[in-house]
């Protein structure tokens, strides 16, 4: 260590020890039981050699979804988010120095908002599924009732995980089950759980299943003053009504698609959005609008008396580190594809996914679509044999295969959920039909 | 002198151009119409459409707006903003990282689940726990996640323990996490010296006691030495004792929180693993168990057999899962490549220099900043501006604001609140002596300088002292709220 | 107001700390000592000693304080400074790029070779030519490799040319490539109307003529519309027409050097292909030629055969080479996936909004800064000072430091010589109308500025405006040259 | 194109085409014969597969050198050759503006003059060879002599570009031989043609077979009035005298080992140094250090009066974009290398080729190193069979092997020169030694 000699001699110690003499003799370790440090090039060799034990989406056809997708993400995006002075930087505390990460927060909200059509959005949550936590108690803070309806139709993970935030503020979570034969919400058995002391309510467009739900847009009209929440992949808003426009109070959702990679599913980005009425009842971090001390337009973070380090154990949530260089992808993202970008990114998936359903709907032996419903980017097929055996079949040709349903939804033992996007060719396809032929 | 740079404030909406992306597959769209259920398509969408050159240069000259450590000295106490090393950098973006779905079937992400095996393992190593989940996206999610832990194995002796004890130096996010869970906080005063109360703790104590959460060295820097104590109490009250862990990077390989009898533990991986802070995330918070409380850890666990590794679903105490998936897996990519790195000696070589540099830095300030309490510090200390205040009329805000304008950012200020002004710095070890002279040079000068000059500053930040009182008065969080406000207030709106 | 960022400026010999860089396999060194003859071994090496942190922040740092395309319009005459997109950096980055030895056995290269056989087929696509050599590392190169080539043709034909016309209105680098290669350099005039003087031409050309250097639009923009009796007239006189391609950006898709009866290309793939120019370099100056030129090439040449490909090094009548292997590849690589993203339609789309974009600007900035000669430009286009220098004492240099401080880059200045106080300005087609419009707004400004103001601009740059006469006096371009130059001035040296 | 039909009206036009009424009819061509745009996601695929077809060094050992090296790059020179700042700027023709080129160039100056003993360097030329040819020229300027004698053992390439560079200006380049034991230079037959007329001398250390001359350091004494040129790998300078320490004029070299990627041989950099009194003779771009008007330490592009822009044809070259970013990397390398650093990874490549040297010296039918001297990172080794053949079959195995001499050097038919770096691990070396078994 240089110069460790001469600061310590300035401290009046003679060594390191020193600085740990008020470490209790007792609870002294000895050094770290770890391999010895290896240099750059080898930790490089190390890791990559490590890492090409794994099948890649760039490199084959990918067919999951759910929640996660493999959409292309520009490379003026990578540029932005790998700029030394967004992600070497932390929260924007010192707004004076920080207006750089401000501005994108702020423009990130910005472009949420017009997406969910809700004017008022957070910098971000962990994920999807604890944003949906944090909706549930926030629909509690603002109705004071504790039920908590969720579609039976989810993913495992995130059902586990919002019981895990509805178990602390005491929040009842009750599922509703799905039409067998459309994928869509059952609205006979959502009435009949929609009782009064109902807080929320939890729709997703497109939901688990990938299947554009009708009844989305009548919910607030037929449960006025239970909270809506709207779970939206944010790529489908691009073609599909806004939440907003249909009466949401809250909307969550994935922002992954948004010009992240998939990463085996983190980073992600907790989209939430909710009406500016209900701002202070909001969780997390948000960038608010002002001016400096010479009326220059300036960005600030607001509102933080809802927060942790001010409110302590009152506050509105606990989250402080959140996934802003996420955030910032989305808006450089977003902006890159523009209003049109969108549009049409929304429509290619659905018609990509289209395409695929049809392709083995030709297959005698599955049963494509599952449900007879319009779909975003993904649907539900029935194979013929367990889901699982097809995918260690497809990993041999180099492909990966689609979701497994029944570890989600147990009925659906042998349904696959399939995906398709903007990055998958004809030739995927293809090589994916070809494949699932010698399935019997 | 330092200046930042100053571009054009106009928001990425405001501009106006037409992009040039293009989305394969778009001709196929040609006579494609029915996609949606009736009236569920959009009608507008008002986003702006610009060239990839006008995005890129937006978003490059706003980040030239930002102060970020590969600007400079960032000692915000409690933060360890570290230098974060490139190659990390370069591993998290492989295809084979970058490109992996989180359903894969395990036999095609054999070398994603290796990492994550051996990283729990160097985590367990470092913190003297037996067992690691690497799932909670930050440090608060990790304190969240363990106190479900808490609550979960208390639940299962069915002992209807619903306290959790905090000392008032705590971070607001442990109070706030075991709230979220579903406790009562009951917070406790520090001491005399800065340090856990014995006494206090004494009497907050008891049969209803879930956990003590605390961190060790506590929020002043200092090592709690009568930490052995503190875990005598808690454990025969039969609480958990819950270790913080932002301030790891004083202490590995010198002592661990195993060592120190602690029960639960979560890390900031982007604290003392250098992982990148991001501009406030994403970050990564695993928490490390004692043995007794591994069932109740979130599944899937990662399990080795044959050399084959697998997610195991099959836990009954599990508390299920906080997040969907396995973590902010670049993140851990990040965090294992510097372990592989540094190694068993430059994990602890990082420690040693983090405190020396603290320590030489407290010494180097002393003469107008004074800070309480005993000596010697760990990693990070906090020093009092309260004669500043007194005698020229400066506040630690305004030491702060003033740093701004010599090129370093701010320490964390008016944190702990039990010291009277207080600026909380923290080095790290990144950093060099020189580094740390010139910033003491800055601290002195500014405690000589004009009051009013200091209290103006930032002079040479891209804007003047920002207004945080009328944001928080209108509340405008999106382009769209200013719109409609904007539209209200002028007349013809 | 825009306002550039300034940082330290120390060197980075001036900075104190030590690295952290592990070379592998240092730990072998022990006991190796006999390396070297004797007497060639080391004694002193005085390189600084810094940790990756400083290094990083020193740069990072540095390069706010440097204007680049990221930042903003930069409308460079004569330089095509369009924007580059990032996915080209992305290829040319991959492993399989960056990690190819050039000395590799083909069988190991086939990818890197097709890529430039296929990048050479669409350079001759787009020049008109029949065949293309990669090879030069920039346009200068580029020019030195066709009169070379030029050269070798003539000797075949066992003619003694020995001259090279070049009109006085070419870049600097024409004339200098041709003396380079050996050729007497004599100097035309430009006609009234700022193009090729045609009775000056059949003046100069004749038996010894070994080639005439034009570009195409000229220096000022302006198409020279009589090139077709250019043409004639030199080949008539046995001499070749050699293209100066810096403006190919101006006419893609519309004509070309072929169309125009050039015999050599030269092409700016760091201009008109979009690859970074990298604050000077690299670039890539690949040279095309007609059939009769094919012969003296360099070697080797890529040829295809049955789907495979080879270096062809057995061409009897080649100049040999320019440079070590096959050029600046990872250019290359940029320029043929920009090719690929644009196609035949996006080529020539972005020569017509080049063109489009010149000529409205030009047409906005009239008021102030008028354009002799005729009307319709190609893609810049170049105005005069004159008035302003004459009415207000501001001239061209004057305006374009003033430039700085809004944010723009300045065009190129008193260039070419026969316009009196010329900018030539070139916007480009990757700029918006609404940046053409602000920058326009800023020189009509500035036009009407204090013009003290004007004169001691920039303000807002990272330094007031440089000493050049002082740095050419000095010659001081090492920092060992400044110490020893401080130690002879300093009365204890 | 947007606006497109607002700004031609502005400019009183209908159509594009109005735009190109200046061209004659006859020389107007119809659009190009190219293939349609591709999206950008299709061309990150189509370059990606094609380069597929490539082995390369990061995946699979390479014992390529002649002047090419494998050697590591860390990470942060990427990050910082990769900022937009520095990429996307050109020559620094405004340095109030350009600051940041100036003064990363002006320390790269800086590393080069301390790393070869001379004061004054350029910021760059596009390879050692044209800077060779650069430095024939100079000699020529010098001294007004055209005699330049240079070693028969030299790439090929290295003498074709320096006999196009001295065609020009007339220079007579003349090859002197090589000791055929020691691989050094012959100083009688370089005695013999050192004639009167001659202007300068080449040598490279290490030369072209990787041997480290013991002759270099007397070449000034034994030819005090004739220019010296030396052709150094810099590497190899962090063990080596400087070239200035031992009478060099001018010092050339080849700067991709100093942290740039092979890319298949380009881009490179020229390396250029001479004495400071030569310096208004030399070639390229110079960054000098100077002042603002407020008397502020600055840089700027300096005696430009040599250069093209000026004087036209009477120029001392014609360069004008240079290989600059190259420059800001071996900026970046030799300051995370640091002393220290050079020091060592010049020894452990001597170290590592030794190793090497040594192992393959135990297989029989090989004849390791084929001359007997002080080697830096390569050796010549004599090969049973034709070196060409030999690397069929490492290809095979998934090896890149050895440069086969005779191309270079015509008398050496049965050699290949084989390259060590920090990069070669033992394993690498293992599995060569084992592929060579098996060539009789
Ligand atoms: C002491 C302490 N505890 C907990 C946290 C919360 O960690 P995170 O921000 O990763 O959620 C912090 C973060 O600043 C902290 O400083
Ligand atoms: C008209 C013209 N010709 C030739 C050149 C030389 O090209 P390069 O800089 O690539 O060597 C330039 C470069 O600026 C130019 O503008």
């Amino acid at each position: 260590m240089k110069h460790a000699a001469e600061m310590l001699s300035e401290l009046g110690l003679s060594s390191v020890d020193q600085l740990f003499e008020d470490v209790p003799r007792e609870v002294r370790t000895n050094g770290l039981r770890l391999p010895r440090g290896m240099s750059e090039a080898e930790v490089l060799r190390h890791v990559r050699s490590m890492m090409a034990q794994n099948l890649c989406a760039d490199d084959h056809p990918c067919f999951l979804g759910a929640g996660i997708y493999n959409h292309f993400v520009p490379s003026a995006v990578r540029t932005i988010v790998s700029r030394s002075e967004f992600i070497t930087s932390y929260t924007p505390y010192q707004p004076e120095v920080s207006q750089g990460m401000l501005q994108a927060l702020f423009e990130y909200q910005s472009y949420i908002a017009e997406l969910t059509g809700l004017d008022a959005v957070n910098s971000s949550n962990y994920d999807a599924s604890t944003a949906l936590g944090e909706a549930a108690s926030m629909c509690m803070r603002l109705n004071e009732r504790k039920r908590f309806l969720v579609p039976e139709a989810m993913s495992w993970e995130r059902k586990s995980v919002l019981r895990n935030y509805a178990a602390g503020p005491g929040i009842e979570v009750v599922e509703y089950s799905y039409d067998p034969y459309t994928g869509e919400l059952d609205l006979e058995d959502l009435r009949s759980k929609a009782t009064p002391g109902t807080s929320g309510i939890y729709v997703e467009v497109p939901n688990f299943l990938g299947v554009i739900d009708s009844h989305a847009p009548m919910l607030k009209q037929e449960f006025p003053d239970v909270a809506l929440v709207v779970g939206a992949n944010p790529v489908s808003l691009g073609a599909l009504k806004a939440p907003g426009d249909y009466g949401a109070d809250i909307c969550i959702g994935e922002g992954q698609p948004l010009g992240m990679p998939m990463s085996f599913g983190g980073p992600l980005l907790g989209l939430f959005a909710c009406r500016q009425e209900h701002v202070r009842k909001m969780p997390g971090r948000v960038i608010g609008m002002t001016r400096d001390a010479e009326g220059e337009k300036a960005y600030c973070m607001t509102l933080q008396t809802r927060e942790q380090h001010i409110r302590r154990s009152k506050a509105t949530s606990n989250i402080c580190t959140n996934e802003a260089l996420m955030a910032v992808a989305a808006a450089a993202y977003l902006s890159i594809l523009g209003k049109e970008g969108l549009e049409t990114l929304a429509k290619v998936n659905m018609a990509r996914a289209l395409k695929l359903q049809k392709l083995i709907g030709q297959l005698e032996e599955f049963d494509s679509p599952a449900f007879d419903a319009y779909h975003f980017n993904e649907f539900a097929v029935r194979t013929p044999v367990r889901p699982e055996k097809i995918n260690k079949l497809l990993i041999k040709k180099g492909i990966i295969g689609g979701l497994p349903l029944h570890g989600h939804i147990r009925q659906l033992e042998d349904h696959m959920l399939l995906c398709a996007t903007e990055l998958t060719s004809d030739e995927d396809m293809e090589r994916l039909v070809e494949a699932l032929r010698e399935v019997q | 002198m330092y200046r930042q740079a100053k571009h054009d404030r106009r928001l990425i909406m405001e501009k106006d151009g037409s992009s040039d992306f293009d989305v394969p597959f778009s001709d196929d769209l040609q006579g494609l119409e029915d996609f949606a259920p009736a009236g569920m398509l959009r009608e507008s969408l008002d986003l702006p459409s610009l060239p990839e050159r006008e995005v890129v240069k937006h978003y490059v000259n706003l980040s030239q707006m930002n102060f970020s450590v590969d600007n400079g000295l960032y000692p915000l106490g409690s933060c360890t903003m570290k230098f974060n090393p490139k190659y990390a950098d370069v591993l998290a973006s492989l295809p084979t990282v970058a490109g992996l779905h989180p359903y894969q079937d395990e036999d095609s992400v054999q070398g994603a689940l290796r990492l994550l095996h051996d990283l729990e393992l160097a985590l367990c190593e470092v913190s003297g726990m037996d067992a690691v989940t690497l799932q909670p996206a930050a440090g608060a999610h990790g304190e969240f996640t363990g106190m479900l832990l808490a609550k979960a194995y208390h639940a299962k002796s069915q002992e209807p323990r619903t306290q959790v004890v905090v000392p008032d130096s705590a971070h607001g996010t442990n109070p706030s996490s075991a709230a979220m869970a579903g406790f009562e906080v009951i917070e406790i005063p520090s001491g005399e010296d800065g340090c856990v109360d014995l006494e206090a703790l004494r009497a907050a104590v008891g049969e209803r006691t879930a956990a003590l959460m605390i961190t060790n060295p506590n929020t002043l820097g200092i090592f709690e030495s009568q930490i052995r104590e503190i875990a005598k109490v808690v454990h025969e009250a039969g609480a958990l004792l819950y270790y913080d862990g932002a301030n790891l990077n004083a202490v590995m390989g010198r002592t661990s929180p195993g060592a120190m009898d602690f029960d639960i533990v979560h890390f900031n991986l982007h604290k003392t693993f250098a992982t990148p802070h991001g501009g406030g995330g994403p970050g990564a918070g695993p928490v490390g168990v004692r043995e007794r409380l591994v069932p109740f850890l979130p599944v899937p666990r990662i399990v080795q057999r044959e050399g084959r590794y697998r997610l195991d679903y099959d836990r009954p105490d599990s508390i299920g899962t906080v997040r969907s998936f396995y973590g902010n897996f670049a993140v851990l990519v990040r965090a294992y490549s510097y372990i592989l790195r540094k190694g068993a000696d430059g994990l602890q070589e990082a420690s040693e220099r983090a405190v020396l540099n603290s320590n030489y830095l407290k010494r180097r300030l002393a003469p107008s900043y004074p800070a309480k309490y005993k000596e010697l510090r760990k990693h990070e200390f906090v020093v009092s501006c309260k004669r500043l205040k007194e005698e020229r009329g400066v506040r630690a805000l305004d030491v702060g604001k003033r740093l701004l304008d010599y090129g370093y950012h701010a320490p964390t200020i008016y944190f702990p609140a039990l010291v009277e002004e207080a600026l909380m710095i923290e080095p790290t070890e990144t950093e060099t002596r020189e580094t740390l002279d010139q910033f003491a040079e800055a601290m002195l000068r500014i405690a000589g300088e004009d009051p009013e000059l200091v209290r103006s500053a930032p002079h040479n930040a891209s804007v003047r002292r920002v207004d945080e009182v009328f944001a928080a008065k209108e509340a405008i969080l999106s382009y769209r709220a200013f719109k409609r406000r904007a539209a209200k207030s002028s007349p013809k709106g």
